[in-house]
């Protein structure tokens, strides 16, 4: 028995919400600490039993997978307080911040289904809120359907699933056949997958600063984790949706020209890695992803957190309106250097180990295609990032630009969590250790490691250095948001208008039987239906039941 | 069939009421409607209660008897109809009072003008 | 033990208490119908713990044995709309005090109205159902017509034309229920009605059903609902919302499980699900469409009535569970809606979804308790909403209906897109940031609201409850018993 | 069936039609009160004379007194042919499905009269073979008042109900 590490952030929330503003914020981080702490120092096989809307469940099982995955966030959570405390975001922001995070690591350290979809969908609630909060126009609406349908059919996998199994409780994954094409859907939704990810780039490039970084790392995440919970063992079709997940958000990263935009389409790469390992579900994969799951929750936080700084002190996050940062902010620009090397797979950096057990583990299973669209994805993102270093930080400021420095509790944040990306870097057994799996067969500092690694970077900002002029003068490109959304305006505008358009055009025509019942089945659309028109639609049905039911 | 005349005659005035209620704009007619379309339902019960060289169901008196139970069916039926009724005018009145008139059209149109 | 008939007497008997000592001495209406209330209160806590703790609670009024006198029964069925009742009559008297209607011929409908609804829960004749379906709808024609814009005379008049042609109707049903069986009451009509010449037992179930549909309000039943809610004083609009359908569904249910098992199920069941089905998208759509927050409300009830519709016609214990606790769930939550509804109304004057722009931050907890409602009705956990619809979810996958499922849970995607546009409205719109509050709300607005809120979260437990307590009711029907009467 | 019977259905059902034709609402009261009276004479022809005289009470007396009195209170609309033979096709349809549904259910009903008819066993039978032990002559008074005594308690506050909500919807202000 133990206390579930989510109940010290939500507790925590719910007293952010009402202290002022500094000792809130303060209470946030002890509280994330404090989840740390339990997330790391709690005995695998810990478990708790109880009844959850009169079900047996499990709402704290840790393993392996859960230590390292809550740990993490766990630790991100703290980081994103202190940033947020130095951003300015107010204490119902935090608040609901923290709720959010409190709702991942409930998610992550469930041990039965029914607990990790009402934590699934306290975080569906929570982030809505947030985007909500601080964006103009309907994203927070569209965030909400988003998650609304992947809640949706999750809820229905698990209940399909109980009703094949009996219990709620994880066992082998979700119960084989339709239960699991559900469940699968509606994770996939939150993972980001190929399709699904437009909300990921619809959301997170638009809110407050400190709203996008306190995003970026959860959601994403949670679904990758949960992922292996659904559907333990080899798929190698989802190994390659990962790798096409790789090279697509890696291509259209490349073509962004939005410092959140592109980090946002870095998700969707970055998650496809975890994918591929997912898929591939051997003990190599498997500790890779969620190694590799680990180490972009830091650095991915860690690059919103830069553009969050380069935003609020330049007023734009357009990488062609940015420059001479790399004088004017040497700390952040120190600590997207780490992020950046990082996420490219640098050794010396957190990325290189995790990506390259995913790599070897695709390797060791015999997938040759995807092994080339892994390191293809690792060029792309070496191409990405040199583009951000080269127009923010590197070249000359051509607009006049006077940034300010970071303030301290940013650079606490930002310092902190750099200084762990180059720990994890330097050091990767303190994260393979924790780990279930994976670290016997994981080659860490093989020299076939470094030489892929280097090969990929030198490739890579070749490959930039001859992209950069073409790619300037590619503007805005589409995504699939640009289908989606005017066809679900469309779509909803139409079935709504329907029944009022047409019942207007019959209305007009001649007068007919037909005509005056379609009108008097589309009540109440228009204006109230009068009496008349209502005792004839229950005459109607009345007649329908009696027929129906005597023929 | 013609043995069942009652019951054709109880189902001519539900139709007859319900038609009422529908296609009358007037709502005394309406209400007038809802009278006959009830009346009709009552007509099937004391239909039913009726026997073949029956009498009225005294007990004083030799049998057969009419079926008591749907007459008193009816008795309560036909009071709480009246109760309707009485409701109904009530807000008939009111309604008049409102708008000085009782077309429903007409009234319908009244509150949309006070609505723009 | 107390019998069942004191539940329907004493509201019924004390609502001659208001009307008449209002005309002695003015605003002694409130007190007297609260004194009422209070005893209903206890009473139905009393006799609704009797029932779930041991066997039913049930007597033959007058003592003439059944199935020849009039029966009354509070089993695990009837219990928790019994308790329901008298407990949201009461919250919702705390608003009335200062935000409703306060003439004491009103709170003689109040009463009348409570009273009508115990009498539809507890009887086992289908004719005396009828009587206080009558008793009940009378007084919410009455109460309706309360609110004092001309419209709600008209809407009051809708109601009244609308709600009597479907009692009519259910009442022509019990004569062909009758005249086949030669029985009232439901175990015997259960007993006798799958022998019977089939075009009248199909009548009967056609009629009799159709009847408590136009009170439930299934689409496209449903056009007295939205008029009245909306031009109804929020005190009753919120009383109405939380009890006349769930009562009338209550019925429906009862009729469907305890009288009806055996007749032509399959044809009834697709045209259930029919019905439930349009109501689910109609509802759905209409409320999408609705200016005003009072009828987008009403529109969701059609929505939500025909998920509950969804879980009598799937009829698997889980399903049936789920269905009394969404219909309890549904209540307390539109009832609360509603009330907020009429709090705004009266602090800030504003009804649509337009004015509602901005409010949260110029009354943030009227605006997070509508949240967590809204939330609720939408069907998100922890909430009794979820509750309710992952019961009938369930109990609908069970019984192998997909349909069922997916319109269950298709459901709660429509509730989303049409609650969170007043969501969005509220948190993110523009609105009138300035102005100042145009009315003051008493505390007794603000309790009643709260306590639908809390009890909004603290019901989500609820489903094993109600589960454990109508296991042995519906292993009585499976046994082919009628529910829980005299063999 | 009786010549008579056939005779009062088929005069109680052309009133209806009057009523229901009658453009003049006065009209179609006064055809109501004259639809009622041959309603009550058919319940004594089908030997129920408590229904009959309630309704010739209440039914012609009171309801056409209230219609009357709303009347006077009220506008008649003016102009215009007395009787309107216009009807929608729609509700002639609608209306006429539903009717012609029901008619087919009438051949499954047991003839009017039929000793036979699950109606007269069951309850009814007992009222009548009860009714005695509660010095009762009249069947229908004692079903009235004894074995179904709980219904017109419900009767008695539905009176009660309309008389209070009459009092709302009209007076409304006061304390």
């Amino acid at each position: 028995m133990i206390v579930p590490p989510a109940v010290f952030l939500l507790v925590a929330a719910a007293v952010t919400a009402v202290v002022p503003r500094r000792i809130g914020h303060a209470a946030g981080v002890l509280a994330a600490l404090g989840a740390l702490v339990v997330a790391l120092t709690t005995p695998l096989g810990t478990v708790t039993d109880a009844t959850l809307f009169g079900f047996p469940a499990r709402p704290v099982a840790v393993d392996g997978f859960a230590r390292v995955v809550g740990g993490v966030l766990a630790f991100i959570a703290a980081a994103n307080t202190v940033y947020a405390y130095g951003s300015g975001a107010d204490r119902q922001e935090t608040a609901i911040a923290l709720a959010y995070a409190g709702a991942s690591l409930g998610a992550v350290f469930a041990g039965d289904w029914l607990t990790l979809v009402v934590c699934w969908e306290l975080m569906a609630v929570a982030a809505t809120v947030l985007v909500w909060r601080s964006t103009a126009g309907r994203a927070g609406y569209r965030y909400a359907v988003y998650h609304q349908i992947g809640g949706a059919l999750l809820i229905a996998g698990v209940v399909a699933h109980y009703a094949a199994t009996g219990s709620f409780v994880y066992a082998a994954g979700i119960a084989t056949g339709l239960p699991r094409v559900l469940a699968t859907a509606g994770v996939l939704v939150n993972v980001g997958m190929l399709g699904v990810h437009v909300w990921i780039v619809d959301t997170y490039p638009r809110p407050s600063v400190t709203t996008s970084v306190v995003l970026c790392g959860f959601t994403t995440k949670v679904g990758v984790y949960t992922l292996v919970r659904v559907v333990p063992g080899r798929n190698v079709l989802l190994a390659y949706a990962g790798g096409t997940m790789l090279l697509f958000g890696v291509t259209m990263a490349i073509l962004q020209t939005d410092f959140r935009r592109l980090l946002s389409y870095h998700i969707v790469s970055q998650v496809g890695y975890m994918v591929a390992g997912v898929g591939v579900a051997s003990g190599l994969g498997y500790g890779g992803a969620m190694a590799h799951l680990a180490n972009n929750v830091l650095y991915k936080t860690l690059l919103f957190m830069i553009a969050g700084v380069v935003l609020i002190e330049t007023g734009t996050e357009n990488l062609k309106r940015l420059g001479g940062l790399g004088r004017a902010m040497p700390a952040t620009a120190a600590a997207f250097a780490v992020a950046a090397l990082a996420i490219s797979g640098i050794p010396g950096f957190s990325g290189f180990v995790s990506k390259g057990m995913v790599v070897d583990s695709v390797d060791a299973a015999g997938l040759d295609a995807l092994w080339w669209m892994l390191l293809v994805g690792g060029v792309g993102t070496v191409i990405s990032f040199a583009k951000i270093a080269y127009y923010a930080f590197v070249r000359a400021d051509q607009y006049g630009h006077d940034p300010g420095r970071a303030t301290p509790a940013q650079i606490t944040a930002m310092g902190g969590i750099a200084a762990v990306v180059v720990g994890f870097g330097l050091f990767p057994d303190l994260l393979l250790d924790l780990l279930p799996a994976g670290r016997d067969a994981a080659k860490v500092f093989a020299a076939s490691q470094f030489e892929k690694a280097l090969g990929i970077a030198a490739v890579g900002l070749v490959a930039f250095a001859v992209l950069r002029r073409p790619l300037k003068r590619i503007t805005a490109v589409p995504d699939l948001d640009s289908v989606y959304h005017p066809a679900g305006a469309v779509l909803r505008d139409s079935v709504v208008r329907a029944a009022t358009g047409v019942a207007d055009t019959l209305g007009r025509s001649r007068r007919s039987t037909g005509v005056a019942i379609y009108r008097a089945a589309s009540v109440d659309v228009g204006r109230p239906a009068s009496i008349g028109r209502s005792v004839l639609l229950l005459t109607l049905v009345a007649a329908l039941v009696v027929v129906f039911l005597l023929s | 069939m013609l043995e069942r005349l009652p019951y054709l005659a109880a189902i001519a005035l539900v139709g007859i009421g319900l038609a009422v209620l529908v296609d009358d704009e007037h709502l005394v007619k309406k209400v007038l409607g809802l009278n006959v379309f009830q009346t009709g339902i009552f007509l099937f019960f004391v239909t039913a209660a009726a026997r073949e060289g029956g009498s009225a169901p005294n007990v004083a008196k030799a049998g057969p008897y009419a079926n008591p139970l749907p007459q008193v069916l009816i008795l309560t039926a036909i009071v709480v109809g009246v109760s309707v009724t009485a409701v109904a005018l009530a807000l008939l009145v009111r309604i008049h009072a409102e708008y000085g008139t009782l077309r429903e059209d007409a009234v319908r149109a009244a509150i949309e003008e006070g609505r723009e | 033990m107390i019998d069942p008939a004191l539940l329907v007497a004493v509201p019924l008997a004390g609502s001659a208490l208001p009307a008449v000592a209002s005309r002695l001495r003015p605003r002694t209406g409130w007190p007297l119908a609260l004194g009422v209330l209070l005893v209903q209160s206890v009473l139905a806590v009393w006799v609704a713990a009797a029932a779930l703790a041991g066997d039913p609670v049930r007597t033959q009024v007058a003592g003439i044995p059944a199935p020849f006198g009039i029966g009354l029964l509070v089993d695990a069925l009837s219990a928790p709309f019994v308790v329901l009742i008298a407990l949201a009559a009461l919250a919702v008297l705390a608003y009335t005090r200062r935000g409703g209607p306060r003439s004491g011929a009103f709170y003689s409908l109040y009463l009348l109205l409570i009273g009508g609804l115990t009498g539809v829960c507890v009887t086992t004749d289908v004719f005396n159902l009828y009587v206080f379906l009558e008793i009940s709808g009378l007084a919410s024609y009455g109460m309706v017509a309360q609110a004092d814009r001309g419209a709600a005379a008209l809407a009051a008049l809708k109601y009244l034309l609308v709600g009597t042609v479907g009692a009519s109707l259910y009442l022509f049903g019990v004569g062909y229920a009758y005249v086949a069986t030669g029985t009232l009451d439901m175990a015997a009509l259960r007993a006798a009605l799958p022998a019977a010449s089939d075009p009248l037992a199909l009548a009967a179930l056609g009629l009799m059903v159709l009847g408590l549909s136009v009170k439930v309000a299934l689409f496209p039943l449903h056009t007295w609902k939205p008029d009245a809610y909306e031009a109804a004083p929020p005190g009753v609009a919120a009383l109405l919302a939380a009890l006349a359908s769930t009562v009338a569904a209550y019925a429906l249910g009862r009729l469907l499980l305890a009288v009806f098992p055996g007749v032509a199920e399959a044809v009834v069941d697709a045209a259930l699900l029919g019905l439930a089905a349009a109501s689910i998208v109609a509802g759905s759509l209409l409320a999408y469409r609705s200016e005003s927050v009072a009828r987008l409300l009403a529109y969701s009830s059609l929505a939500q009535f025909g998920i509950v519709v969804v879980g009598f016609v799937v009829a698997t214990p889980t399903a049936i569970a789920g269905s009394v606790v969404h219909l309890i769930g549904h209540a307390v939550m539109k009832a609360g809606s509603f009330l907020v509804v009429g709090l705004l109304a009266r602090t800030h004057d504003v009804r649509t979804v337009a004015e509602y722009a901005g409010l949260a931050r110029r009354s943030p907890y009227v605006s997070a308790g509508f949240a967590v409602l809204a939330l609720g009705l939408i069907g998100i956990p922890p909430t009794v909403g979820f509750a309710g619809k992952f019961y009938i979810a369930l109990g609908a996958i069970e019984a192998g209906s997909w349909t069922a499922a997916a319109l269950v849970l298709a459901s709660t995607l429509f509730g989303l897109v049409y609650l969170g546009r007043v969501l969005e409205r509220m948190y993110v719109g523009e609105g009138d940031t300035h102005a100042g509050p145009t009315g003051a709300a008493s505390p007794g607005m603000y309790a009643a609201v709260a306590v639908a809120v809390l009890a909004t979260l603290a019901l989500g437990g609820v489903g094993p409850l109600v589960e454990g307590w109508l296991a042995p009711v519906l292993d009585g029907l499976d046994a082919g018993l009628a529910m829980g009467v005299v063999p | 069936m009786t010549p008579l019977v056939a005779a009062l259905l088929a005069f109680v059902v052309a009133v209806a039609v009057v009523t229901a034709l009658a453009r003049d609402v006065l009209v179609a009261t006064v055809a109501f009160a004259a639809y009622s009276l041959g309603l009550a004479v058919l319940w004594v022809v089908f030997d129920a004379p408590d229904v009959a005289l309630t309704e010739a009470a209440v039914g012609a007396g009171v309801v056409t007194a209230l219609f009357v009195a709303v009347l006077s209170r009220t506008t008649r609309p003016v102009g215009g042919r007395s009787f309107s033979l216009s009807v929608s096709p729609t509700v002639v349809i609608v209306v006429g499905a539903l009717t012609a549904a029901l008619v087919a259910t009438v051949p499954s009903l047991p003839a009017v009269g039929d000793p036979d008819a699950p109606a007269f066993d069951g309850a009814a039978a007992y009222y009548l073979q009860e009714t005695g032990a509660y010095g009762i002559d009249n069947a229908v008074t004692a079903v009235l008042v004894v074995f179904r005594g709980f219904d017109t308690f419900g009767e008695i506050a539905v009176v009660f109900t309309a008389v209070v909500a009459v009092l709302v919807v009209r007076g409304r202000g006061d304390a």
